[in-house]
Formats: C-alpha cells, structure tokens, sequence
C-alpha cells in the first residue's frame, strides 16, 4: 500500500469484496492481539484503579521471550521440534515470563503506593514503562530482533485458506483461535473458579472483600500474573505475524489496547475484548481505505467520539458520585 | 475469665493523624460487648485494628491467646473473627450465593454445610439465592450480610453499625438477631451510636472519645451512667 | 405567604429500579429554617444532591425564587444561591483554611486570568474584598477558626472546627439557602 | 482539654498549631519554614539576586557548549513550568503536554523560515503562535472535559502520539489534490533554516542572546504563574485538585477550570517550543516525543509538583545532570558520590557504614584477585572508553582497575553477554534489597555496589547519551515515588482516597 489515499485514493482494486474481507480479517487478526492486552489494563484497573502503563513492555518482553526460544530451538527455517510444539513452548515460555514480570512489577513498583495519592502510581507506571523500554534497548540492542516465521515449514503457514471472497492464512487462523481460547479460559477462570470469584469480589470493594478473609495481596498479585501472561501470548502472536519484535513495539501496541479497553469500558472483561476488536478492526480499515500513515490519528478520532457519547466506554456503568 | 480478643496499649494512625490513643479492651469467649462513641471517635479504626487492615503502630492484638499482631487480615479471619461491615458492604454485581460463598472464603468444605444451615434457618434467603445482592431491599441486604459473616462460623463477630441505614423496625429486628447470635454462644462486639439500644442487650460496654477510651464497665452500670450521654455525644 | 424561596413538587429519583425519592414536595420560605429529619438511608443526603444538581432529576421541578433550577450544571445553581456543606466533610484539605473560604467567593468576582497575571488594581481590590470576605466568615465563630488558623492546612483541624470551616465556606458563596448536610454529627453538645 | 496528654492527638489545639513543624520535618523542610518567615521584601531582593547571579553566567564563561547547556535547561525550566499548571495546579494528568512544545517550535518553524518562504519577526509569530496553541489547547480539553482522572491521561497521552505522527508524516499530505501530496512539516528532517529571533531590528544571534532571551521568559512566566496561583483562578484550580465536586458545589465552573488549565500549560510549553526551534535553528520531530516528554515529567516531580520555585529547580537539575552524564568521566564521580550519599543518608549507625564499606572494598578485591589468578584476560580491564584513558584515569581510575572484573574490551567477543549478565543480576539484587530485612539486607548491599559499579564501568558510562540517561530517569521517577511521593520541595499533601 504505502502510498496515501485519503478521502479519495479509491481504486477499483480497493473496492471488491476480497479486499474487504482481507482488510477483516486483518483487523480481527490485530483485534485478538489488542483484546488479550486490553484484558489486562482492564483487570488491574478493575482492581487497583490504576492504569498499568507499564502493561505495553510487558508485552513486548513476552515478544522478545518468544524470539529467544525460536532462536534457541534452531530458528525457524529448521526448528529442532515440531512446529505445534514449537509454537506451544514460544506461548508457555512467553506467558510464563511476561506473567512473573508482571508480578514483580507489582510488587516493587506498585504495592509500595497503594495508599498514596492518586496520582503517584499513575507516574510510577510511566517510570516503569520508559525503565523497560530503555532497559531492552541496552540488552537487545536497537535493531529489531527477526522472527524469520515465513521460514517454518517452508512458508506455507502463510498460505491462506479460501472460502468464496473470503481468505485466511493459517497463522491468522492459529492467532484469532488462540486468542479466543484464551479469553474463554479466562471467562471461565473469573465465573466459575474461587479465585475468580474473589477477584471479582476484590474489584468491586477491596476492602470488603478483605473482611472476608480474602488474601488482597494474593489476588492483586495473581491478577497481575493473569493478565501479563495474556499480554505475554500477545506478544509471541506479534512476532510470529509480524514477524519482527523491537523496545519499542509495546508502547504503541499498548496505547491500541488501552484505548480498547477504555472503548470498552475499562474494568470490564467483556468490554475489552469487544474494545480489542473494534479498535483492531478499525484500525485495519484506516489503513486499507484510508491512510496507513494517519491510521493513528485516525483511532484517535474514534477514541474521542465514543467517549464524547459514553464517558465510561461501551459496557461500562456509569459512575455514581458519592457525597 | 480467659479473654478471646485482647487489645492492650493500641496506637493507630492515618498518616500523621492519631487516631486510637492507648487503646485496651477485652472480650471473653461468648460475651456481647458494645463499643459506642460519636463520629469520628475511632470506632470503626477500632475494628479495623482488631482485624488487621489497618496497622496498630504500637500495642497488642490478642486472638484466642494468640499474638495475631503481625499477622495478615486472612490469617486472622481463618483463625475465627468475622464481620458485618458498616453499611453492609454486599458485593452488589454478584449473587445472593456467592456473596454467601464470599463469606466462607477460608473454608472451603464446610461451605455447603453452612450453605445448608442458612437455607433451613432463612428460606427467603434460599429462594433469592441466584438473584444478584444489589437489588436487595436494605433489610434484606441486612440479612444476608449477617448470614454471610456467618458463613464461617467464627467465635467472634465484629458488627459494625447494625442500625445505620435501616428504618426503626429493621433496627429491632436486627438486634434480635443479634441476641439469637449471642445466645447460640458467639462473641460479639458492636459497634453502635445508637447507645440505648446497643447497651440494652450488651454484656458490657466501651465509649470510646477521640481515639481513647473514656468510659468502660457493666452495660447496665453504663446505662445509668450520667456522664454517658456526654462523653459519647462528643469531646 | 409569598411564594416560598425553594420549591420541591414531585421530584422523583431512581438508582437502578431503587426508587429513592418518590414524589417529594417540599418548600423552604425566606429566613425559614427547615429540618429535614430521618433515618440513615432516608433519603436526606439524595435530596440535598438533587436540589444542588449532583444527580438528574427523574421527574418533578425543583424552583428556586421561582426560576427551574433542574438540569443546570452544580456550580450554576450555587451561584444562583443555593450552599451545601457535606455529610462526609469535602474540604480542600491541601489549601489554608482561609483560602478554603476565599476560594468559595469565586462565583461572585470577576478578574480573569489576564487580570490576575497582570494584577491590575481592579483585581486587587477585588482580592482584598475577598480576603475581608473570609476573615468575616470565619470571625462568626469566634476565634476557633481565626489567628494562626487562618494559615493552617485544612486537613490539620479538629474534626468539629472541620465542619465549622465547611459552613463558613457554604456561607462565602452568598447563599439565598444554606443546606446543612448533618452539620451536627460529631459536635460537641456544649 | 486533655493538655496533659503527651504526644499529639486529632483536634487538641496545640497539636494543630505545631502541625506546621511536622509538616515541614527534615532538613528541607526546616529551610523552608525559615524561608517563609523572611520578610517579603527581602525574599524580593534574594530572588533578584540569585537572577541576577544566573544572568551573570554567560559574562563568565565564553564555552559556547556551556551556555547552549545553560539555553536548553531554562527551556526546560519554562517546559516545567507549564506542565505544573494543569499537573501541579490542577491536579490533571496531561500526557499530550509535549505536543505542546512540539507545536510552538513548528508554529515558528513554519512563520519563520525558508520552508514556505515566510520571515515573520517575533512580535508577529509569537502571539499567532500562542493563541493558536491555547485553541489546540481548548481543543484537546474539550472532549476531556467530561472525563475524570486516568481517561484525561490516556487522552492526552494518544494527542502527543498524533502530533508526533503528525510531524513525521507531514511531508506527504494530501490536501485538495488527490494524487500526490505536499510537504508540511518536513516529515523526519524536520524544518531546517529557521530563522533568528528578530524584532524591532534586535537580531538574537548566539547563544549567549538566547541565554538572556530565555531567563527573562522563565522570570516572566514564573512571576505570572505565582500571581496566577494566588489568584481566584490558582485557588479554584487547587481546589479542584483535592475534591473536583467540592469544587462545582462551590460554585466553581470545574469544566472551565480544565480547559484554561490545560490551554494556559499549552500556551507556556508552545513558548518554549518557539525558543527551542529559534535557537536550534530548526525543529526536529524526535525532540518533541515521549522521551521528552517523561523528562518534563521527572523535573515537575522531581522538584516537586505544585511547587514553582520546586519544579524549576528540578528541571535545572535534571537537565545538568543529563548533560554531565554525558561525560564518561564525570559520570563516573557523579555516580559514585551519589551512592555514597544515599549510604550516608540511609545507613545508620556509621558503625555499620563504614563495615559496609570495608566490606565492598574487600568483597571486590578478593574477588579480583581470584579472577586474576584463574582467568587472567578476565581482569583486563576496559584500555580506553571514547577517549578517555582508563589506565591515566588518576587513582579513581586505577582503583577501581584492580577492585572490578573487568574483561578486555573485546565487544565482538560477546562482552554485551557479559554486560546483559551483569546488568540483570544488580536489577534482581536490587528488588530483592527492597524486601530484604535486618542482617540479610546488609549482607546483600555488599555485592549489589559492587555490581553497580561494574555495570557502570562496562557499559553504561560510555552509553551516556543513549538509553543509560532514560533507564536512570525512569528508575529515578520509581524510586522517587515510593520514597518521596511529593518532590524535593513540595510539601506533603493529604488525600481521602
């Protein structure tokens, strides 16, 4: 695409139906990744009140985790195990690091201001964002680290499947599934489970929920450990799309999700993926209809317009002032 | 007589404001005792100590002979304290059942049991069982939030404001409740403004004044007592 | 009797299918004094929000010397007279006890913030108005509220001095009705 | 009543009456009571002295990098400024305030270059340059105006990616034709061949001009701000910043309040862009981005929000440290001293210091010689850094030669493995510090200093103007907000959460 076709760069070629559904497709692909770590902001704020800003490196560390087990199990064009167990360790070793680190984010930058103004996390969390970008711009280096995952199994992960206008590749297909399956397990995981249970409770009145004998500490923290770990799949999926991780790829990638889940309504599981989608599919549409360069602003605008309507996002309840 | 919670010497602070000054209390195994004392009196830090969720800077939390001092607020609640917190605190978006379950948080087998004896004991209770708790009537509300508090079957009870919000009939129907607790053997501290009621059915009483106890004795020694009304109306 | 100075008629308010205030009409005259009495959970706090705009009005009018003050945003109908103190003491706990009441005058001055950066002599006087304003207020009881006070952080008072200054800030708005939230919970008899 | 009491209590008079001694405990603070007692007109003729002096540093020095340094830090004094109106004042946590100066320094980018050809003088741009920016400013504001707390950060947030989206992909935008696009903004290059400050026939040529040009504006916007903040429009504002509702109920128009705090932040960052571009000669998207914009962050926070006199003082000291990080050399004594004053501060009794100490010293040389004897290149030590000789490093230099395990400089052989090592165990030894109590703690500190030196020797110093100077602003703005939540000069504030 490249070139700029706003208000009037349509051609014939931009206005059939396969394109259309390409551009869906995209969009919902992108969509998956900005739900699972809208998922995330959604639940810590649900909890805490606080907008995790630091929540975008945590994806992007996952991002990197999942590059260093592709390259440690012999990089993709000749992997030394079985692409599903491949893909399988990239997503466990991604969510398992990304989840620890947002534990210890938690704890170290975060737990020490649970009483103190509002605004004094708020800053932590820009502190602790800029601190992990720089901090793997010095590890990593600066050049963006390649999945290469045009390589497994001779590409063909990049086929797509065709059904009438409408076409897949299978690593769009393994994302979006993956995705669902994650955001199921995590619906099950809050309705039905005891731990879900209490954290729905310690959302609602924490210090309630505390009077019950729940472990504040131990839900806030497993909070954390839920929602990185998303944000870690998240990640691998990025790279093994887009083939490539760099510091910065979490802090635009967040900004998307935050504003998904603040569309959303944040602190509602079922707002931030239905945020997640919308955003992604609508940033898909700015790019194929409109203009890849201002697709930014262009969520901006949309950001704007449904806060403008509903102050508190789509599935949010509106807050009541207590006097 | 073997006192189940113990406070001696507590000190609480918020910040850099002193709020419980010197804070001693007892309350023996099934005893029902009444903490009174006007707004902002340290009523509510008072219990807030006892069950850890906020600190005591200096002095003793005595839990069944336990020190429970340094320990969480879980901890303390496992080892048999619960409560029904002031204004009741119902976790609204959640069900009847599992504000019930919420209650029993620490047990986990001895839920349906509990579950069961609720039901039998309050079949209202059993036919709302999947409505969400926000849409309860105050009274109602009331109801639950003390069923919940026994879910756990503690050995003390820390009620916190039983009257506050409820119209003059549900006050009294709550403090019935209260004396059935009572006689089934719980140890209970209330927490009250309303003195005259509180006091009437109390073991003994505490009046609490700007963060230190001003008045202590037998409820009906406290009931007579003259200085009562002044001290707990204010400084 | 004229026409009462704020005027109730069948204002209604629901919270989610809780219907809270049903139907509610009440009247206040010039230089009444009215008590609005009931349990907790009565409703007396959600009247107060409805008459100073916190909360929408479901249904009813609500008139203050006859002009509709439904649906105008808080600081609007203060300004057309209407003063609030709160149940649970709102003061701007950071800030010296007088400008806490100095900073309630600002519906009834005009320098803007040209002016101010400018400090023309208008904004001056202005100030100094302000600053009588204030000092006034807080002289009405007596010297608790007055002296090396004055410069304290609001959040360093007593509880009762606390409620104090919150009427004393009601009063600098040039209230036509004070409404007094509870304005004895916790103060001393004496 | 009660006076008998010992100790203070709520609401006993005394108590109230000394809670300006606690309030202001600590060194700092003792200054600053003492401070406040001086008479006006003498705390008048102090503040015109210490300007004076400041004004005096270009007739002093004739180093062209030092008062370009002196030039960028009253830049950044005024950005602080102005983020302390909405952020300090207000109590609104804007995150789009660097699109702010972005846009001042491309307004006189744009007025005042040969980039469209057009050379307004100053007191041409400038006003169209400020008034436009209070109307973004209103602007941004407005669809925030119904939003409370975090949903006005991510806002704000998302307007500063736009702008600077906006600067790097304005040189191909398409306006009425429909191919093709025109240049705007200079995209990446940004605008080059901006023009000097001019008015009235004044032509500010060097630095030493843009020195005075820029202290006259941080005296002007200061004065303006502090009879702003003692204004009923400073009062209202700091009022909305403990209790938003108090404040509507008081008659306050609270929406107004945010949008003129907002557009007046807007209108002093979109000065400093204005000086920036002039004195760069030119505005470059990558000066107006996120990094920016945590810096502006660091300094109000740092000197303390809501403070003036506090936030300035913070920007001048992070802009000079910044700038002296740069130096290898002295970032080596600037790191050093300040570990030895946090141990000053935090390690009591000096018993215990000095075995700390002793301990560090020990620790490094044992460990020293057992490398050296089993893996003699592993001591090495780094020859040369950018220049600078570590083997004439003076004794500091050389100590540290025969204390630390440094490898020989050979990076193709893997020393970033070596540096990425040690750089994750200080972080790791650093958390585990923070939850460690009693002997544990002290016994951890040992390694964890001398690990810091290490990671500092082998990397860092020489990446002064990279990532080193941010990772320590960001761990600066973490650190600082557990201990210190107030700033350097702020005074403590009481919040009902």
């Amino acid at each position: 695409m490249g070139g700029i076709h706003l208000l009037a760069g349509f051609d014939s070629f931009t206005l059939t139906w396969p394109y259309f559904f390409d551009q869906l497709v995209a969009g919902l692909t992108l969509g998956s990744l900005y739900a699972l770590l809208a998922l995330g902001y959604s639940m810590v704020y649900g909890i805490l009140k606080l907008l995790n800003f630091a929540h975008g490196e945590v994806f992007m560390i996952g991002s990197y985790i999942g590059y260093f087990v592709l390259t440690a199990l012999g990089g993709a064009a000749s992997p030394d195990v079985p692409i599903v167990v491949l893909l399988l360790l990239m997503f466990a070793a991604g969510m398992l690091g990304s989840g620890l680190l947002g534990v210890a984010i938690e704890r170290f930058a975060y737990r020490p201001l649970r009483s103190a103004p509002r605004i004094a996390p708020l800053i932590s969390a820009l502190g602790v964002s800029f601190f992990l970008q720089q901090l793997a711009t010095l590890l990593f280096g600066s050049i963006p680290k390649q999945y290469n995952t045009f390589g497994l199994h001779n590409g063909s992960l990049f086929n797509r499947i065709t059904l009438g206008n409408f076409q897949i590749q299978y690593m769009q297909l393994i994302v979006v599934v993956s995705a669902v399956v994650l955001m199921l397990a995590l619906t099950q995981l809050v309705a039905r489970t005891k731990v879900g249970r209490a954290m729905r409770a310690t959302s609602f009145d924490l210090e309630a929920a505390s009077m019950m004998g729940i472990d504040i500490d131990r839900v806030i923290m497993f909070t954390f450990f839920v929602g990185s770990a998303l944000a870690g799949a998240g990640g691998v999926m990025n790279g093994l799309i887009f083939q490539n991780v760099n510091a910065y790829v979490g802090f635009n990638a967040g900004l998307k999700a935050f504003t998904a889940a603040v569309v959303g309504g944040i602190g509602s599981i079922k707002g931030a993926m239905f945020g997640g989608l919308t955003i992604g599919v609508a940033q898909a549409f700015a790019t194929g209809y409109l203009s890849s360069a201002y697709q930014d602003v262009i969520v901006f605008a949309l950001l704007v317009v449904i806060l403008l309507m509903r102050p508190t996002g789509l599935f949010g309840t509106p807050a009541l002032q207590k006097v | 007589m073997s006192a189940l919670l113990e406070l001696s010497g507590i000190n609480t602070y918020y910040g850099q404001m002193h709020i419980l000054q010197d804070v001693s209390l007892k309350i023996g195994e099934g005893e029902l005792v009444s903490l009174l004392g006007g707004n902002a009196s340290g009523k509510s830090t008072t219990l807030k100590t006892i069950l850890g969720i906020v600190p005591a800077r200096t002095g003793n939390v005595r839990f069944g002979g336990e020190d429970v001092t340094a320990r969480r607020t879980s901890y303390r609640i496992g080892r048999g304290m619960a409560i029904v917190p002031e204004n009741r605190r119902l976790f609204a978006p959640m069900t009847v059942l599992e504000n019930l379950e919420m209650g029993a948080y620490l047990q986990g087998d001895g839920m349906k049991e509990g579950l069961e004896r609720v039901y039998s004991l309050f079949p209202i209770v059993y036919e709302r069982r999947q409505q969400l708790a926000g849409t309860l009537s105050g009274g109602e509300q009331q109801m639950v939030a003390m069923r919940r508090a026994l879910m756990s079957r503690p050995k003390l009870l820390l009620m916190d404001e039983p009257s506050m919000g409820l119209a003059p009939i549900l006050v009294e129907r709550s403090f019935e409740i209260i004396q059935q607790v009572h006689a089934s053997g719980v140890a209970m501290l209330v927490v009250e403004q309303n003195a005259n009621m509180a006091l009437s059915i109390a073991d003994r009483g505490y009046v609490l004044s700007t963060g230190r106890l001003v008045l202590e004795g037998a409820a009906k020694e406290l009931l007579a007592h003259e200085d009562l009304r002044k001290a707990y109306l204010g400084r | 009797m004229a026409a009462p100075l704020l005027e109730l008629e069948g204002v209604s308010k629901a919270f989610g299918g809780l219907q809270v205030i049903d139907k509610l009409d009440l009247a206040v005259g010039e230089r009444e004094i009215v008590s609005v009495i009931g349990p907790n959970g009565a409703g007396k706090t959600t009247v107060f929000n409805l008459i100073t705009g916190v909360y929408r009005v479901d249904r009813g009018e609500i008139r203050l010397g006859g002009d509709n003050l439904v649906g105008l945003s808080p600081h609007r109908i203060t300004r057309r007279g209407v003063a609030r103190t709160f149940q649970t003491l709102r003061l701007f706990l950071n800030m010296s006890v007088k400008e806490n009441v100095m900073a309630a005058a600002y519906g009834h001055t005009r320098a803007g913030v040209v002016r101010s950066i400018l400090r023309t002599p208008g904004q001056r006087r202005e100030e100094r108005e302000i600053e009588r304003l204030a000092e006034e207020r807080l002289a009405f009881f007596g010297d608790r509220l007055m002296g090396y006070r004055w410069n304290q952080p609001a959040y360093s008072l007593s509880y009762a001095n606390r409620r104090r200054l919150e009427i004393a800030r009601a009063t600098a708005t040039s209230p036509r009705i004070l409404l007094l939230d509870e304005p004895a919970a916790g103060m001393n008899p004496s | 009543m009660e006076a008998e009491a010992p100790g203070p209590q709520i609401g006993a008079d005394e108590w109230v009456a000394r809670s300006g001694e606690r309030r202001q405990a600590g060194a700092l603070g003792r200054a600053r009571l003492w401070a406040e007692r001086l008479p006006r007109p003498v705390l008048v003729a102090g503040a015109a002295a210490v300007v004076a002096l400041v004004a005096l540093v270009p007739v002093m020095t004739t180093d062209d990098y030092v008062l370009r340094v002196g030039v960028v830090s009253l830049i950044f004094a005024l950005l602080a400024l102005g983020l302390n109106v909405s952020v300090g004042f207000a109590g609104l946590l804007d995150l789009g305030y660097v699109a702010f100066y972005g846009f001042g320094a491309y307004g006189y980018a744009m007025l005042s270059s040969s980039k469209f050809g057009v050379h307004w003088a100053l007191w041409e741009s400038l006003p169209v340059i400020l008034a436009t920016s209070v109307l973004v400013g209103f602007l941004l504001a407005l669809p925030s105006r119904r939003l409370v707390g975090d949903y006005l950060a991510i806002v704000t947030l998302f307007f500063g990616q736009i702008f600077y989206t906006i600067a790097v992909q304005g040189y191909r935008v398409p306006l009425i034709k429909i191919h093709g696009s025109h240049d705007i903004t200079g995209g990446p290059n940004g605008i080059a061949d901006v023009d000097d400050f001019h008015f009235f026939g004044v032509h500010l040529t060097t630095n030493k001009a843009y020195y005075w040009f820029s202290l006259a504006a941080v005296v002007l916007v200061f004065a303006a701000l502090h009879f702003l903040n003692h204004s009923r429009t400073g009062r209202a504002w700091r009022a909305h910043r403990d209790d938003p509702l108090a404040t509507q109920l008081m008659g306050m128009p609270v929406n107004w309040l945010k949008l003129l705090a907002i557009a007046v932040g807007a209108s002093v960052g979109a000065l400093a862009g204005t000086i920036n571009a002039a004195s760069l000669h030119g505005s470059f998207p990558d000066d107006y981005n996120t990094p920016v914009l945590i810096t502006i962050y660091a300094m109000v926070i740092l000197g303390g929000a809501g403070s003036l006199l506090g936030v300035v003082v913070g920007a001048l000291t992070v802009n000079v440290l910044l700038e002296v990080l740069r130096t290898p050399d002295h970032a080596r004594w600037i790191l050093y001293i300040a570990i030895l004053l946090a141990l000053v501060a935090k390690v009591r009794p000096w018993r215990r210091l000095a075995a700390v100490l002793v301990a560090t010293v020990a620790f490094g040389i044992a460990l020293h010689a057992i490398v050296a004897a089993a893996w003699p290149r592993g001591v090495h030590g780094l020859v040369s850094i950018s220049g600078t000789d570590f083997s004439k490093g003076g004794w500091l230099g050389w100590g540290l030669r025969h204390w630390l395990v440094l490898p020989g400089r050979t990076y193709e052989q893997g020393q970033y493995t070596w540096f990425n090592v040690a750089l994750v165990a200080l972080i790791g030894l650093v958390l585990a510090l923070t939850m460690l109590r009693g002997w544990a703690r002290w016994v951890v500190l040992v390694p964890t200093l001398w690990l810091a030196a290490l990671v500092w020797e082998t990397r860092l110093v020489e990446e002064g103007t990279g990532p080193t100077r941010f990772l320590l602003l960001g761990a600066i703005l973490v650190v600082l907000m557990a201990a210190r939540p107030q700033g350097l000069l702020g005074t403590q504030r009481v919040e009902i959460l």
